[in-house]
């Protein structure tokens, strides 16, 4: 089957990749790759983490050489040096990491600009109005309303993702790479992406793209191709057999997760009234021991906040927390870790990855004086726990040894979460948990958070629906920096759980009271 | 070579080392140039340690020189501090030492001196001869510097010996480059307290930065420089078209690097130079350098004899470097 | 009103002290005596701006000082032993100063060392070379040679202008170069899109390198700007002060580093850029000439203008990053 | 075979020099003569060891070197003036030195300066609060005040046994001073916990936060280790030299800061760490020595001293960094 398509003529082809081969140091990352791209068509790559996915697309973009092998853009031999050499050539790519998009010192104008600035498009003088002009037109195009002036710094995740989509959009490619370019966004901008993204189809552009949201590849793909520890394991033509896609992509059938039954436990958390912005409606809410409570919403409706003021990194204007009944108000992040509320942050890059660390520094280091005596680091205390957490989460690494930044995303991401699940808390919050990893490792972590639920209450912060009904037992809709809803997620009343998310219930006082009846407890 | 006394008799055979604390510069390149050249023309061999104003280091690297087994050493500057016990460690280990401008409390260690306090003097001297003993005067100094620091001494003495010695303004800075940081000061100065007429500037590079202030203010008819030390670069600069650098007065840095090792080699020889070899300065005005026609240091020591030999530790068999 | 401490605080110090000197000494108050602040630190100001190229591709360089120091011998040695005119001394000072830049830049950008450790080897190989032909002495017209012979050459009249004249009778040609490059290099940072690409590679390199910009490129330009700036500043040094004198150039980088980073501080940028540095540059040269005048020991000139730049500093970024969170 | 070149091509260069010299000069290669060599950097490699803390931070100090020499000051001003015994004099300067670095933390951590700012401003401080008090006079023994009174107090024998004993008639104090100081601070970095999350900081300092690490007092710890070493410094510098000398102390700066991030390239570190740092002070000690023991001229060992530095950088480094890729 993966045959056909490979054999196919290749002069509508814009893009074909021919035993492609690349390793890093011992580790073969990509091995004998055959692909190819036509013209009008959206491929999606499917593949676990650190398949190698990212490392194809990065061979596309100039940024590595491959080890052997060829790559022929619209027919003519393709080896870019550069990345310059790959946007010369036509080839638009959103990386995966959303800080290699933007420049966090200039403004959202110049960062949108920034691809003709460096090719010289804009001319050699760099006039302010004109820019402001043409950074708002690019912007228009998936209807971003940011300051134009505002340096990026100050921008949020998704913003930033939004900024770095725009630029790449902007550009009439050849072919476009989006390597999971909704990894921070929620439906609403997604959204607003696939329109586009269909637009350029219909115009004739090569879309390769990578992501592992189900929703977005239902949406999008004209065929899939699978990629499994750097082999092409699949090629889905139309009619597309998503279980088959999946299938091939993991090696093995998706066992379905059957959710370990609810023992839900004692009270734990209670939020009462709380205002998270003010002059926005009050709220309360409340955790038990054992279950996992998703919060969703769209993109800045204010979860990171929440889940911010629970790790006394903010404080909310108004209202109390009660953990286990008393009062609980911490200075800071390290008081809450001391009162037993644990948050890994979203954003993991700048908020929690330690590049210059390797795996197992990077998972000690909140817990580091449990692994030292007299003040001295027990290093083989630590690499035992580091091993332990490797083989219990499933990361693909060489070794604990590993540097953090040679992982793909997804076992970035799994490193990072797992730096908290190594310990017992009271209150776990997740921002955004499963950014970038894949659907069995969701799965995986999914069922290490059910495993551990233990006494504990746990949090999660998500824009993915998905994510929220697969993983959590109950469903908190967050809107306008205040909950408007909540599901049981195994009995869902989808239309009213959407309509909730998109705004468009917004009867804060009725929510209240929703909430004030059964909501609680 | 005959008739040289032991143990220049084979000179090659003898060690000697030169320990520097400063050697940034035209006056310690030339000091080393003399010493050079004495130490060829009696045929010893010759080490340099530098310590670049490094006082430890300079210690340690008289102790050095000892491990070396020199069998004599000049010490170039350094602090009295630093310096005292391990020359004291030399002596001690039968090392003939011999110290230039740094005191180091010790008898059997004669001193070369280019004597400080003369060299002011003579320009202090020919500033009242100009001006008669009332003016104002600006003077640079930065304390703490050795040389400058007895240099000031004597100012402070002609201040109190002269009431009409007005000073107005006091500056100085070692910011390198040190002539440009001069100037600056000094075009602040001149205009804080324009009726300025003198400028005592005891160090060619505050001398060569006053005159740029002064040029740059116009002002090179109604002030007059005087200064000490000299370099072929500061005989241009006082022989300039109305150059406000009227006079300064020197040793020869190359003479007193002969001297020193004449002192050395006196002492090896087991004669005594005197505990203290002080080389005469001689006062150089301007109106000289354009009546004699001298262009640099050479001709300086060609046409002011007296600046080219200074005839201290020469006993008859003492070979002299060839001129 | 926050908002405008940010912004116009540090301006507004600067003319306090101005007008404070003013008072204390009135001469300090007029045409001629502002000419002499632009012309006292001309040189540093011409550095700083260098600095301030390398600032913003997010490098450092520490060989400032010493390329100023080595151009100085490098345009004497020239006139004075080659008896080259001040054309080909000019030139081959610049060429000297680009080729250090490059050389800078080339090690940063493709031997990979950090750039504080690139141009500190380079300091020290500088420091040392510059003092090889003469073999530690400085360079003066009638110098005797290591070979016995005198220097013939002397620096040429229409080199020592480019130190000593003044326009209209006023303004040094030194002061003019200064305010002209920074006008120059305040336009290439701020309107051309190089410039803009250039802060864009300050901010992230990565970044900048996937949207196409010629990264290497851009670094080692910037290296051979500030190359370029020094060799400038060590041409006027040697003009001003009509010989080759022998010199670190140490406090020069210091006060240039000050200045350029000063100018973080002006007008709240709280980056590099060329406007903040020169008037950054003119701000320790104001205080450095009031203090002057007021017969201050050089002593404690050092201390206020470490005294001053702190306060001003703490007050403008605990400012900046307040107003941000 | 290039991961051995990475980890030990510095080691060897420095083994390579050793040989080179010894062969061209015996001596060069005795006990007395490698002794001598450690003594000679001891005082650089103290002060480069507290730099290192803060480059781990991601910080820089650039005001160790008036640290050293306002320790030094304070010392023999503390002894020679005011009479103190050594003990007195030695907590005194260990208390500037804490004292310094606390308000370098604080500006960078809570006024938020950018630390080469910052400390920059703090050296320019101190460069002239040290001459304050004695109005830019050296201090010694039997000096005149500004009073007109005759100092006192001289130097106690006890301190100066810091800077001029010999265990066992061989090992130098300050030598031993410097080893245990590369020690202690190479344990605390590379095997404590503490010296783990000051890494961590370096690296991303934000996720250290969130993981917990109360950064401030980190960052303001590793100023403070930064002062106390130098100032430790400023204690053996007095000790040697035996007095209050306003001119020592003027290259301690810049070689320190060499040594720490030559430091860089030992073992294929690539990171600040302690014993590069030492091995980084000793390379350019054995350097020097060399160069002098064969009668070099002053000016050709800044030469070659930046020569060796820029080769043995690109080659660490355009190793280091090809083997990632
Ligand atoms: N710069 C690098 N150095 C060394 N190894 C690397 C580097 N980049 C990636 N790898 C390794 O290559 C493999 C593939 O990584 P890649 O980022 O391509 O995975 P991916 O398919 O994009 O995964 P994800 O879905 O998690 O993003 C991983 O094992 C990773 O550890
Ligand atoms: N430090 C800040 N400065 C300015 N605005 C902020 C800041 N932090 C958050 N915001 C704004 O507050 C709003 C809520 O942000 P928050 O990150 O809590 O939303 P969210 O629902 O968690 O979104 P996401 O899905 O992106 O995490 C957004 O509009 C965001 O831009
Ligand atoms: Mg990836
Ligand atoms: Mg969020």
């Amino acid at each position: 089957m993966a045959e056909t398509s490979n054999n196919q003529a290749s002069k509508d082809n814009v893009l074909d990749l021919k035993d492609v081969e690349k390793s890093f140091g011992s580790n073969r990352v990509l091995q004998g790759v055959n692909l190819s791209i036509s013209a009008g068509e959206v491929v999606v790559l499917m593949g676990a983490n650190g398949a190698g996915k990212s490392t194809l697309v990065k061979i596309i973009a100039g940024v590595h050489n491959a080890d052997s092998g060829s790559l022929t853009l619209d027919g003519e031999p393709f080896m870019p040096a550069t990345p310059a050499d790959a946007l010369r050539a036509g080839v638009c790519i959103v990386h995966q990491a959303i800080n290699d998009c933007v420049a966090p010192d200039l403004s959202v104008a110049q960062n949108l600009l920034l691809d003709r600035l460096c090719n010289g498009e804009t001319g050699l003088f760099f006039g302010r109005g004109r820019a402001a002009r043409e950074a708002r037109k690019i912007a228009g195009a998936l209807d971003l309303e940011l300051d134009m002036n505002k340096p990026v710094r100050e921008l949020d995740l998704a913003d930033r993702q939004l900024v770095g989509i725009s630029r790449a959009l902007a550009q009439n490619p050849k072919l476009l790479i989006l390597d999971e370019p909704t990894s921070s966004l929620s439906q609403r901008e997604a959204e607003r992406l696939f329109g586009i993204i269909d637009r350029l189809r219909q115009s004739g552009v090569a879309i390769l793209y990578i992501s592992h949201r189900m929703s977005d590849i239902r949406r999008l793909a004209d065929r899939i191709i699978a990629l499994r520890d750097g082999r092409i394991t699949g090629v889905f033509e139309k009619p597309l057999n998503y279980e088959a896609a999946v299938n091939a992509m993991l090696g093995h059938g998706m066992e379905v997760s059957k959710k370990i039954a609810v023992t839900r436990g004692a009270k734990i958390f209670d939020a009462r009234d709380v205002v998270l912005k003010t002059g926005c409606e009050p709220f309360s809410f409340s955790l038990s021991g054992g279950e996992i409570v998703a919060i969703t919403g769209l993109v800045g409706t204010g979860k990171s906040e929440l889940a911010e003021c629970l790790f006394g990194l903010r404080q909310p204007p108004a209202g109390t927390f009660l953990l286990d009944g008393k009062p609980y108000q911490p200075l800071n992040n390290r008081d809450a870790v001391g009162q037993g509320v644990f948050m890994a942050a979203k954003d993991r890059a700048n908020s929690s990855m330690i590049p210059g660390f390797d795996i197992s520094q990077n998972l000690t280091l909140p817990f580091l004086p449990d692994f030292t005596a007299l003040g001295t680091v027990l290093r083989r205390k630590e690499r035992n726990k580091a091993k332990e957490m490797i083989d219990w989460l499933g990361v693909v690494c060489q070794s604990d040894q590993d540097m953090l930044n040679a992982l793909s995303g997804g076992n970035q991401q799994k490193v990072v979460i797992g730096r908290w699940l190594s310990k017992a808390c009271r209150l776990l919050v997740l921002d955004e948990p499963f950014q970038g990893v894949d659907i069995r490792a969701r799965g995986d972590i999914g069922n290490k958070l059910r495993e551990t639920a233990g006494d504990r209450a746990t949090l999660l912060m998500t824009a993915e629906l998905d994510e929220a009904l697969e993983v959590s037992d109950r469903i908190l809709v967050m809107s306008n920096h205040t909950i408007v809803g909540e599901h049981r997620t195994d009995s869902v009343d989808m239309d009213l759980l959407l309509s909730q998310i998109s705004g468009a219930v917004v009867s804060p006082n009725a929510a209240a009271g929703h909430f004030g009846k059964d909501g609680i407890q | 070579a005959q008739d040289k006394p032991a143990p220049f008799d084979n000179p090659g055979d003898v060690k000697i080392a030169l320990v520097r604390y400063l050697s940034t510069g035209d006056f310690f390149q030339a000091y080393l140039s003399g010493v050079e050249r004495q130490a060829e023309a009696l045929g010893v061999d010759l080490r340099v340690f530098d310590s670049r104003q490094d006082a430890a280091l300079q210690a340690d690297m008289v102790d050095q020189a000892i491990a070396l087994g020199v069998d004599g050493i000049v010490v170039q500057h350094g602090l009295t501090e630093s310096m005292t016990e391990a020359v004291q460690r030399a002596v001690d280990a039968g090392i003939k030492v011999v110290a230039f401008d740094v005191n180091v409390e010790n008898d059997a260690v004669p001193q070369i001196e280019q004597s400080d306090q003369l060299l002011a003097q003579l320009a202090l001297e020919q500033a009242i001869k100009d001006n008669g003993d009332s003016f104002t005067a600006g003077y640079v100094y930065v304390p703490g510097i050795a040389p400058l620091d007895r240099r000031d001494e004597k100012w402070r003495e002609f201040k109190d010996k002269y009431p009409g010695i007005n000073e107005v303004a006091q500056f100085g800075t070692l910011d390198n480059p040190i002539a440009n940081s001069v100037a600056n000061q000094a075009s602040a100065v001149l205009r804080a307290n324009p009726t300025i007429n003198v400028m005592f500037a005891p160090y060619d590079e505050f001398a060569k930065g006053v005159k740029i202030a002064v040029d740059e203010a116009g002002l090179n008819n109604d002030i007059k420089i005087y200064s000490a030390d000299v370099s072929s670069a500061d005989i241009q600069a006082m022989r300039e078209d109305a150059s406000a650098w009227v006079a300064t007065a020197a040793t020869n840095p190359a003479v007193v690097g002969e001297v020193s090792v004449r002192a050395l080699a006196m002492l090896l020889a087991g004669e005594e130079p005197g505990q203290s070899v002080i080389v005469p300065p001689t006062l150089i005005t301007r109106d000289m350098l354009m009546d004699l026609d001298i262009q640099n240091m050479e001709q300086l020591s060609a046409k002011l004899p007296q600046f080219a030999h200074a005839d201290v530790a020469v006993p008859a068999w003492m070979p002299l470097p060839e001129r | 009103m926050r908002n405008f401490a940010i912004r116009y605080g540090f301006l507004l110090l600067l003319l306090a002290i101005i007008v404070f000197f003013t008072i204390m000494e009135p001469a300090f108050m007029s045409l001629r005596s502002m000419v002499f602040v632009f012309q006292s630190v001309s040189i540093t100001a011409i550095l700083a701006l260098g600095v301030t190229a390398t600032l913003v591709v997010g490098g450092f360089d520490l060989s400032i000082g010493s390329v100023a120091a080595s151009s100085m011998m490098a345009a004497s040695y020239a006139m004075v032993i080659w008896g080259a005119g001040s054309v080909e001394a000019v030139a081959l000072c610049l060429a000297l100063g680009l080729a250090v830049g490059f050389f800078n830049g080339v090690l940063v950008v493709y031997a990979r060392v950090p750039d504080l450790l690139a141009t500190l080897g380079t300091m020290f190989l500088l420091l040392g070379l510059q003092l090889i032909p003469t073999a530690g002495r400085s360079i003066a017209k009638g110098m005797m040679l290591p070979d016995g012979s005198t220097a013939e050459g002397s620096f040429d009249p229409g080199f020592l202008f480019l130190g000593r004249h003044r326009l209209y009778d006023i303004l040094p040609v030194s002061v003019l170069i200064m305010l002209v490059l920074a006008l120059v290099i305040w336009f290439f940072l701020e309107f051309t899109r190089w410039g803009r690409v250039m802060y864009a590679i300050g901010s992230n390199e990565l970044a900048s390198r996937l949207a196409g910009a010629p990264v290497n490129r851009y670094k080692i330009a910037a290296y051979m700007i500030s190359g370029f700036c020094a060799s400038i500043g060590g041409i006027l040094l040697a003009a001003r002060v009509g010989r080759g004198d022998v010199s670190s150039g140490n406090n020069l980088l210091l006060d240039s580093v000050a200045a350029a980073l000063i100018g973080f501080a002006v007008l709240g940028a709280a980056k590099p850029n060329a406007f903040g540095t020169l008037v950054g540059a003119i701000f320790v040269g104001v205080l450095l000439q009031g203090m002057t005048m007021m017969n201050a020991p050089y002593y404690t000139q050092d201390f206020v203008k470490g005294a001053v730049l702190v306060i001003a500093l703490v007050f403008t970024f605990s400012l900046t990053k307040a107003a941000r969170n």
